[in-house]
């Protein structure tokens, strides 16, 4: 048997606009927070995980910030699943017994980006040129199709169930009124305001339909987590045990191969594969969740996840979501925290920051937000490409 | 003699899209490929696409990069079984309009002419 | 005890100008030919490592061209090291239990891409404004010392065993000769040609020391291996257990504190620490090494790494090297390859590729270049920042 | 009033660096840092850093990036057990002239006027 991993401490910096701190600086801030809440120090820490994919930092380079002890990094890139990346990264070292403690850092500096598009498609060539495996003469968004991220995901959820024509705008308008309505506890959310759904439907309209407000909020922030050995944990404080959260299931996994992906960007084959997998490691179900983090990147993206996470009965997530299941008082709470759209998405950091929503629940330390006996839970990212991360946690026992 | 906008896009006797499929899997996919992705042979035949097809799914774009004409709508159809990207054109890009499960047919039309004067073609997808 | 990883199959393509593959194509190569000589197909992978630092490509993009299998990928980046790390996350997730085969592949298209130097400094600002941490006026390159590579590994080596003044030009030139010689025996190598000594002297000075000949050549590559678990491997064929090559150390370290290295790169004490720690893994001993591909960037990098990996007596590096030891037929063969400077530097490439001219000379399979006999080898990478990894490779005895 | 090339570059009262240091553990670092490296202490006090040192290591750089006047002589310098960076100045950067172990001297030098007439002040080592 390899070792069981728990987390022993976990931050996330407040999510938003961050204009008084460089990359280094967030996460410093998320590592010596996440270090201070394990009640360790880089000393302890034998591995570093590190996510920053805009930022052209690497671990070592947050090394030199905050205690330079020789330790390896893993510098990673997984898209949305970066942050989840540097932590299984982590998690590997201490299951494969190379080390007993290790930290991993999300971190990215977003606010204003501007849309997640694609290129700059710039101004026409002098000659047609064909170029790259296509044979394209030229950069081919918005004339096959598109690449921005909006439509990609509208497409994705005007596609759930076959087309369901109740997949429409008023009902991803109302999921999107979830997630400000939740996000108004949550102090660390880049926006904190409540939405009608009027105010969400009457946004500027992004790609269709999704409006701004349904889609995920630009921003700066981090998020680090320190991941412990369970016989090293069992070493340490009752403190420290009581406060460690299991992490029952931890999976990585990539697109098989499906021949609509080919084409267009496929989010659920990869989840559903996940998901499962988590289940079958954690030994639970999906009605065990007492909450669920979920990659809501745009408002139409949590429906279909609660579709691939199992949540609901297969093709059922537009009846589920009717059913209030997800609103933080129903049955399986889903992105309390306000989720991407509101909390914001700072995109390397997204992946560690989920599980720290979830831990913190699990910890009863979430405030006037906290689920309460929350005992088990989900986390869940997806990048395009595709990468998905799905992490099952559990309350401590110990 | 024009030139398509990307090389699966053929132009002769009409236009159409054209398929790479693995020899052995039976599998399609648009582009150049080293080996086949869902069962790792590595030779492929060049099969045509139907230029009729149904929509699945699709946005109307409003915001994207610098320099792309907006609103435009982007879809998904599925032609005679194979998954295609493509616009919607020759209708205004409206969901009042375009609906899901509508039958299309593939159109081109011209990009413009380069210096040189070659004219180039793109694609989209018509409601029939 | 956690599982013995074995690499299983191993690839390098040819160096050198590629212009008909793209990034893809190269992976697609590297990583079909590993898993032709290991005997086994994508379906056997459960894991993939993948490092590309400038061609924004991805392991899932990979599979896309050789086979989706949902594998998880791990896309890593650490510099000149990224190969090897890509390496190291598919061992951790063989030794953690996780999976009992995977690949790894480090890619670069880097033909012609001119000097690594710093960034192009442009034009001056139109007012000067403090940017950074050291609130810097304008690009420090050329003004407060240089980030170019070239001159950085010039200083590190002048600086070689306190500024011994046999450090010197024709020194680190004769330490060329040897690579230009060796790398004539490999069909491999971007560039095969011999060169005298006064050729190598009279080329275009880039950074005093280091002539062009001195300097790591900028190629296209990739390099892809196969790994499994050691009880997996006794599940295969005889002819697999034979040519199955043992990973008896595989070590990643980073830049520990110490005051010089906040200024000015440090490569020494963490190759020294990296391979204290290696040798301690495998249980053998600097004087074991039948072969030793080691980071010549630089010729003069070549020279500290003596040193750093024990090779000679402590501060004997050039006594070492004027012995003759490091010839190919000398008493500790260094770079028979013919090292960065001849076989060339693809950057993402190099960390598995020096491990496949290590491995080849294992498996007897080196043709006119063999070191007759080879049992053990170390191949070690270093990339600025700093990262560094040191595997030591031993033949198979199944 | 002129502005220098780094903030560790102090122009007054005379030319000198200014280094971070931790007070737990003394450790040195330049520019600003959110922890000491050394012993992951929180706070620093400034310190100047002596104006002489002896030369370390050094090389000759006659191709750089675009745009940096070349050749020129970058090199390693030890200011009282700090390790500092800089060029050689005053002197042709030429290996027969700059030898390592050499005593040099902190230099300033103008780097030119902005567009608002600011100018910027640079440094580098002289042999003494
Ligand atoms: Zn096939
Ligand atoms: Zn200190």
């Amino acid at each position: 048997m390899t070792e069981n991993v728990w987390i022993l401490g976990i931050h996330m910096t407040p999510f938003g606009k961050r204009a008084d701190k460089d990359v280094l600086d967030l996460a410093a801030e998320a590592a010596l927070a996440a270090l201070k809440d394990a009640g360790v120090t880089m000393r302890d820490m034998q591995v570093m995980g590190y996510g920053n994919l805009r930022g052209q930092t690497s671990g070592q380079s947050l090394q030199k910030q905050i205690g330079q002890t020789g330790i390896p990094s893993y510098n990673v890139s997984n898209a949305c699943a970066t942050g989840s990346t540097a932590m299984r990264a982590v998690m590997m070292s201490i299951k494969s017994g190379e080390s007993d403690m290790g930290i991993a850092v999300g971190v990215e500096k977003l606010y204003g980006a501007g849309l997640l598009t694609g290129n700059d498609v710039g101004s026409g060539p002098e000659t047609w040129t064909p170029k790259g495996r296509n044979g394209a003469i030229k950069n081919l968004d918005g004339y096959i199709g598109t690449s921005g991220m909006a439509g990609l995901f509208a497409q994705i959820g005007m596609a759930y169930n076959n087309s369901d024509p109740r997949a429409n705008f008023e009902l991803f308008a109302r999921i999107s009124e979830k997630s400000h309505s939740h996000s108004t506890l949550n102090p660390n959310a880049a926006y904190q305001n409540k939405m009608s759904l009027e105010q969400i439907m009457n946004d500027p309209m992004i790609a269709y339909p999704h409006t701004r407000s349904m889609c995920s909020a630009n921003c700066d922030g981090a998020a680090a987590a320190v991941l412990v050995s369970e016989s090293k944990l069992r070493t340490l404080s009752l403190e420290q045990q009581r406060r460690a959260v299991k992490i029952s299931a931890s999976v990585l996994a990539s697109d098989p191969w499906t021949e609509a992906a080919q084409e267009f960007p496929d989010v659920s084959t990869v989840t559903r594969n996940a998901a499962i997998k988590a289940y079958e490691l954690a030994g639970v179900g999906p009605q065990d969740m007492n909450l669920v983090e979920l990659h809501d990147c745009f408002a139409a993206a949590e429906l279909v996840h609660y579709d691939n996470l199992q949540l609901c009965e297969p093709g059922g997530a537009i009846d589920f979501f009717n059913s209030g299941a997800t609103w933080r008082d129903g049955k399986t709470p889903v992105n309390v925290s306000g989720g991407l759209q509101s909390k914001g998405h700072p995109i390397a950091a997204t992946g560690i920051a989920n599980i720290w929503e979830v831990a913190t629940h699990l910890r009863n330390e979430a405030g006037p937000r906290q689920i309460e006996g929350a005992k088990v839970g989900m986390a869940h990212v997806i990048g395009l490409g595709s990468s998905c991360t799905v992490h099952i946690l559990e309350k401590s026992s110990l | 003699m024009p030139i398509p906008i990307v090389n699966y896009l053929a132009l002769e006797p009409q236009p159409h899209l054209v398929a790479q499929q693995c020899t052995a899997c039976k599998a399609k996919v648009f582009g150049r490929h080293n080996a086949c992705p869902n069962c790792f042979a590595l030779d492929f035949t060049e099969v045509d696409v139907p230029t009729t097809g149904v929509l699945k799914t699709f946005t109307i774009v409003h915001h994207d990069a610098k320099g792309v004409p907006v609103p435009y709508c982007a879809a998904v159809i599925d032609c005679g079984g194979m998954t295609v990207m493509g616009n919607i054109i020759g209708v205004d890009p409206d969901p009042e309009i375009i609906t899901r499960g509508m039958e299309v047919q593939l159109k081109t039309y011209s990009l413009g002419n380069d210096a040189e004067g070659v004219e180039a073609i793109g694609f989209g997808f018509e409601p029939v």
